[in-house]
């Protein structure tokens, strides 16, 4: 079996988490695979749809959680579009884990601060679960999380679950315009409602994600309050087609997004051409 | 290489030919430069509709030998590397059918019949041995893997090709047997040939009836001498062409990304593939899927180039390379400054196919003439910009 | 030669055009030129290495020529055929652009030469036989001495479309597959066309894959048949294709045929007159139908 | 249409040409429905695909139908003057004029690529075109040439270029 050959997966649940974004829930097909399956917070991986070719997204479920994984995505392209097509009990194809990780090891002790934008939470969620379900190893919690609008909230099952617990902070926003009545969270953009939730900078890093327009207009306000650049991380969303480091895609300067990343810290980000 | 008394025998050229007869009649593939009628048919009508009498255009391409007759010693540069015999334009990466929910899929083999390379480029062969660097990166790429270890080359030296030549500019040279197994020189009636690794001794005891060694005779010394001339001369040939600091490019490279003579490159570039398509050591490629009816198909890589807006768009609309400035950019960087960083080579063998191919005069070597003086002669440099870069911009 | 880099230098100093593109003689031979700076227009040539159709880089997709400013563009007579195309079309407003336009008795086959030649039935190229636009109407300038006609090559290529034409269709097949089959996909011949102006290109689309993206016979044979169609009625037989394709697929032979249909069905030869209709896109009541049932 | 196209192609004595015929929703769909229900007999081997109109009948569906294993094609459409949006036959008339010669230039048999003017009410017409077409292409036997150019790993796990020799196991 070559590098390229992909591992086929059942389909086991779907979620809509909104009008164009859904979840799968995948459980390999290999009972020993399924069974040694591991991989790290951050780590992506092909899906394939036979015939209509891969797609690249992070595993967005929790290394911590055994026995399937999922992956959240946005109907756009070729592949994502068929994917959305596929039903419970189909088969697609899935290569991976790969690329680097979110190091949550090196966090214990610290403050962790998520913040994200849009779609941007599915790889956080695998982040945030992976915090929570080893929540005793670190500090303060907080999460920021903003979308257009209610309706394009994703996870929101799982945002109301953080909201009832007590050791999490989390700040949901929709940005003006985007709320209904009965929406209790803030209104306006992720950046302003990070300032103003102003999360200690000190012992603490910052997980960043979202729309290439919210990370670059919440870096400086991180900046400001504090957060050193090589605490604050985020995932590069490159286009790819190998995943393996073969096809050159997503070589930007000195990376490979599929290699190097997809996580870098600010502080990375800063030596790289702005060719993402 | 540097010893070449003890492992250099002597091949005619009619033995050389029969060679390539003895290992085809061993059912061996023998890929090697034929001559090509560029509009060469099947039929009757090159002769009269392609072809205008009296000049005959020829090409010469690496071909699976029919028969030995084929073998084109000429030492003309093929128009392809041989890149397409370790990296197909298309292959099958994996097949699948699907019986309603049911996947089934289907692993392509990774082990290859042996098959044997003549008369190969330098240029060539060296391009394998640095690409084996990413195919070999963490992940094994055992499809190109299999190729190589299937695989014997010899090398032919190379009397250099035309001023678009510059392999000893990026460490190579014409008469390099990196990626290769044996090297050929041409001599008085016939050639010279040392191997140079195991693969390339195991062929050549193989067929040891159609070597002598050279043993310490008059006319050895003779042949060593006119080899050693031929192979120094052509040496010195391509040298003049282009002499570069490798590393004091590839430093300058990344610490000029905006600079005006890498960001503005791509003005006459038409942003076709056609250098990355006759790049030996261009190895970017696309993965899709191709149906054959209804339930099954083919998984297939094949080439792409970064030199199409389409290699970095995504489906939201968003294209980081999104100009032909920054892609030409993408493609000097990469080669030159990129893979040296990660792989610690150059990603060329100066061949100069990319500046042959392209009729709109993008011509790599002006252009690492260019970067080579802004990187060590800073103030000599915007003279040697002029020419690489839209004029007075 | 002078004529033109006084033209230049006027335009450029004038501020009528922020950019030249010309020909300048290179390392390997003439090549396209930017000129900016009305000093470098002692860098534009005009010879019969002059081969290249530089209205490419008058097509829309170029973003990275038209952001050097408004163009004058040097164009020989063929060349403006492929202006009048973009205009006909709607790809480009006549104020666009300041057309310098050179009077032109033929090109050589080849760009990459270390000096201009004189031409001959053996180093012509085959598409300048029987030009009928050796002084473009299309200009705002117009330069040189009247030109004779470009001489006729050792074979035409009507002559071997005609050869083609006149072979068995199996020959035909076999001919064009084995000659298809080597196309890599570079899309060199879609990208140097002046008039491939498609923001994007069918080839592109993957939903559905109309044309299978990669080199094998049967996605080549699909990708060059589209390619050839689409330019019927519209390609001005400038040879950019050809001379770019990597590996030397005889395309002229097939652009050639599309023109020898279009001029037999609907009496149409593309010129320089922007204001005639393509015959693609528009129809006659009696047009020929004798392949209908 | 479950079934997969088998590109194997079938016997020469046993040949029965597979045809995709593209029509216009206006004429000649309703002129094919006509021949049905005037229980026509008539040659089984066509797979007829509705469009609005012969305008919307891109050359590349025909590349594609060969592609996919067709032996031959039918494209039909409303008589001139009769298009139900004015002229989309008009301009498809000129296009396939062009695609037609185009592709005997190529050296694609125009025997394979039958096309037609057959209104809503010519059943019978289209009964014969149909006739005729199979016949054709019959008498062509099966498309081989076109599908001889599929890659040589189609769907079976065998790379192209170097033969293979079994996995190591």
């Amino acid at each position: 079996m070559n590098i390229y050959q992909p591992q086929l997966a059942l389909v086991t649940a779907l979620t809509d988490e909104t009008h164009d974004t859904r979840t799968l829930r995948l459980e390999f097909e290999d009972e020993a695979l399924r069974d040694s399956f591991d991989f790290h917070a951050g780590q992506f991986g092909e899906y394939s749809v036979f015939g209509a070719g891969e797609s690249t997204f992070c595993i967005a479920s929790a290394p911590t959680r055994k026995g399937f994984i999922e992956c959240s995505f946005k109907a756009v392209g070729k592949v994502t579009s068929a994917l959305r097509e596929v039903n419970v009990g189909d088969t697609v194809g899935f290569r991976g884990p790969y690329g680097n990780w979110f190091p949550v090891d090196e966090w214990k002790g610290k403050d962790v601060v998520f913040i994200a934008g849009g779609i941007g939470l599915a790889p956080v969620r695998c982040v945030i679960w992976n915090v929570l379900d080893r929540r005793e190893e670190f500090g303060d919690v907080t999460i920021v999380y903003g979308a257009r609008s209610v309706d394009d909230l994703v996870y929101k099952r799982e945002l109301e679950e953080w909201a009832s617990r007590s050791d999490v902070k989390i700040v949901t926003t929709v940005d003006p315009g985007g709320e209904t009545k009965d929406w209790t969270g803030e209104v306006g953009y992720v950046t302003p409602v990070v300032e103003a939730t102003a999360p200690m900078a000190q012992n603490a890093v910052a997980v960043l994600c979202g729309p290439p327009i919210v990370v670059k207009l919440t870096l400086p306000v991180l900046d400001k309050l504090g957060f050193a650049d090589e605490a604050i991380f985020t995932t590069l969303e490159n286009r790819m087609k190998c995943g393996l480091g073969k096809c050159g895609r997503c070589n930007i300067g000195p990376v490979y997004v599929c290699k190097d990343g997809p996580v870098f810290t600010a502080a990375q980000l800063k030596e790289l051409p702005a060719e993402f | 290489m540097t010893d070449a008394t003890r492992e250099t025998y002597f091949i005619s050229d009619d033995d050389l030919r029969a060679l390539a007869g003895d290992l085809l009649s061993a059912g061996t593939e023998v890929i090697a430069p034929v001559a090509v009628d560029v509009c060469a048919s099947p039929s009757a009508i090159a002769s009269s509709a392609c072809l205008r009498p009296g000049v005959a255009p020829v090409d010469i391409e690496y071909r699976a030998l029919a028969d030995a007759a084929e073998l084109d010693l000429s030492r003309g540069l093929p128009v392809l590397s041989l890149k397409q015999y370790f990296l197909p334009g298309h292959e099958a990466l994996c097949c699948w059918r699907q019986h309603g929910t049911e996947v089934e899929i289907e692993a392509v083999p990774t082990t290859f019949a042996p098959r044997v390379v003549l008369a190969a480029k330098s240029c060539d062969s060296a391009a394998l041995a640095i690409v084996d660097k990413v195919m070999n990166w963490d992940y094994q790429d055992e499809l190109w893997n299999g190729r190589r270890e299937a695989t014997t080359i010899v090398n032919l030296a190379c009397p250099v090709v035309d001023e678009s030549c510059f392999c000893t500019a990026v460490g190579t040279a014409p008469d390099d047997v990196k990626g290769a197994d044996a090297l050929l020189t041409p001599v008085e009636g016939g050639y010279l040939m040392e191997a140079t690794t195991d693969k390339g001794r195991v062929l050549m005891e193989a067929h040891g009836a159609r070597f002598k060694a050279e043993t310490d005779t008059h006319g050895a010394k003779h042949r060593g001498r006119q080899a050693a001339e031929e192979r120094a001369a052509a040496r010195a040939r391509v040298a003049a062409n282009l002499e570069i600091d490798a590393e004091s490019v590839r430093e300058w490279i990344d610490a000029h990304f905006e600079d005006p003579l890498l960001a503005a490159l791509g003005v006459r570039c038409n942003g076709c593939g056609a250098c990355s398509s006759v790049c030996p050591t261009c190895h970017c490629f696309d993965i899709v899927d191709e149906e054959e009816g209804i339930g099954k198909g083919t998984r297939r890589r094949c080439w792409d180039t970064c030199q199409a807006p389409t290699f970095t768009l995504h489906a939201s609309g968003h294209n980081p390379r999104d100009d032909q400035h920054s892609r030409y950019r993408q493609r000097i960087n990469h080669k030159f400054a990129i893979y040296p960083l990660k792989f610690g080579e150059v990603l060329c063998t100066g061949c100069g196919r990319c500046t042959r191919a392209c009729h709109a005069g993008q011509d790599l070597v002006e252009i690492l003439q260019a970067i080579d003086i802004a990187a060590r002669r800073p103030d000599a440099a915007a003279a040697a910009v002029a020419g690489a870069e839209p004029a007075g911009s | 030669m002078s004529e033109v880099r006084e033209v230049a230098r006027k335009l450029l100093t004038d501020g009528t055009v922020r950019v030249i593109v010309g020909w300048e003689d290179a390392r390997r031979g003439a090549r396209p030129v930017f000129v900016t700076d009305p000093a470098d227009t002692e860098r534009l040539i005009f010879d019969t290495r002059c081969v290249h159709n530089l209205v490419t880089y008058l097509n829309p997709r170029r973003d990275n020529v038209a952001e050097l400013g408004k163009i004058g563009l040097v164009v020989k007579g063929c060349d403006a055929k492929a202006v009048a195309g973009l205009l006909r079309e709607a790809q480009l407003t006549r104020d666009d652009v300041v057309l310098i336009g050179v009077r032109c008795g033929g090109v050589l086959e080849e760009a990459e030469l270390p000096k201009a030649a004189s031409l001959s039935p053996e180093n012509v190229a085959p598409r300048c036989y029987g030009c009928d636009n050796r002084e473009p109407e299309l200009v705002d300038h117009l330069l040189g001495e009247s030109q004779p006609e470009p001489p006729r090559p050792v074979m035409t290529i009507d002559e071997r479309v005609a050869a083609l034409d006149a072979q068995p269709l199996e020959e035909r097949w076999a001919f064009w597959t084995e000659q298809f089959s080597k196309c890599v996909r570079c899309y060199a011949c879609r990208q140097v066309c002046p008039l491939c102006v498609c923001e994007r290109c069918v080839a592109e689309k993957s939903r559905p894959q109309w044309i299978e993206a990669p080199p094998h016979p049967r996605g080549n044979l699909s990708w060059n048949i589209t390619r050839a169609l689409h330019l019927a009625g519209r390609c001005v037989d400038c040879g950019e294709c050809e001379r770019f394709c990597p590996v030397g697929i005889p395309l002229s032979l097939v652009n050639r045929k599309l023109q020898h249909i279009v001029a037999e069905r609907y009496g149409y030869t593309v010129s320089d007159d922007p204001e005639s209709p393509a015959p693609i896109g528009d129809y006659r009541l009696d047009d020929k139908q004798e392949f209908i049932k | 249409m479950s079934d997969a196209v088998d590109t194997s192609g079938a016997a020469a004595d046993g040949f029965e040409p597979r045809i995709t015929a593209f029509v216009c929703n206006w004429c000649t769909y309703t002129g094919a429905d006509l021949a049905g229900t005037s229980r026509l007999h008539m040659a089984s081997n066509v797979r007829i695909i509705r469009l609005p109109c012969t305008g919307r009948i891109d050359p590349l569906f025909i590349v594609k139908s060969f592609e996919r294993g067709a032996d031959g094609v039918i494209v039909s459409g409303c008589h001139p003057a009769d298009c139900h949006y004015t002229s989309g036959n008009y301009h498809a008339r000129r296009r396939f004029a062009v695609f037609h010669d185009l592709m005997e230039f190529v050296g694609v048999d125009p025997r394979r690529m039958t096309f037609s003017w057959v209104s809503a009410s010519e059943g019978a017409k289209w009964r014969d075109v149909v006739d005729e077409a199979v016949a054709n292409v019959r008498a062509l036997g099966p498309f081989e040439a076109y599908r001889a150019l599929a890659p040589e790993d189609a769907g079976v796990a065998a790379p192209a270029g170097a033969r293979v020799e079994a996995e190591a196991s």
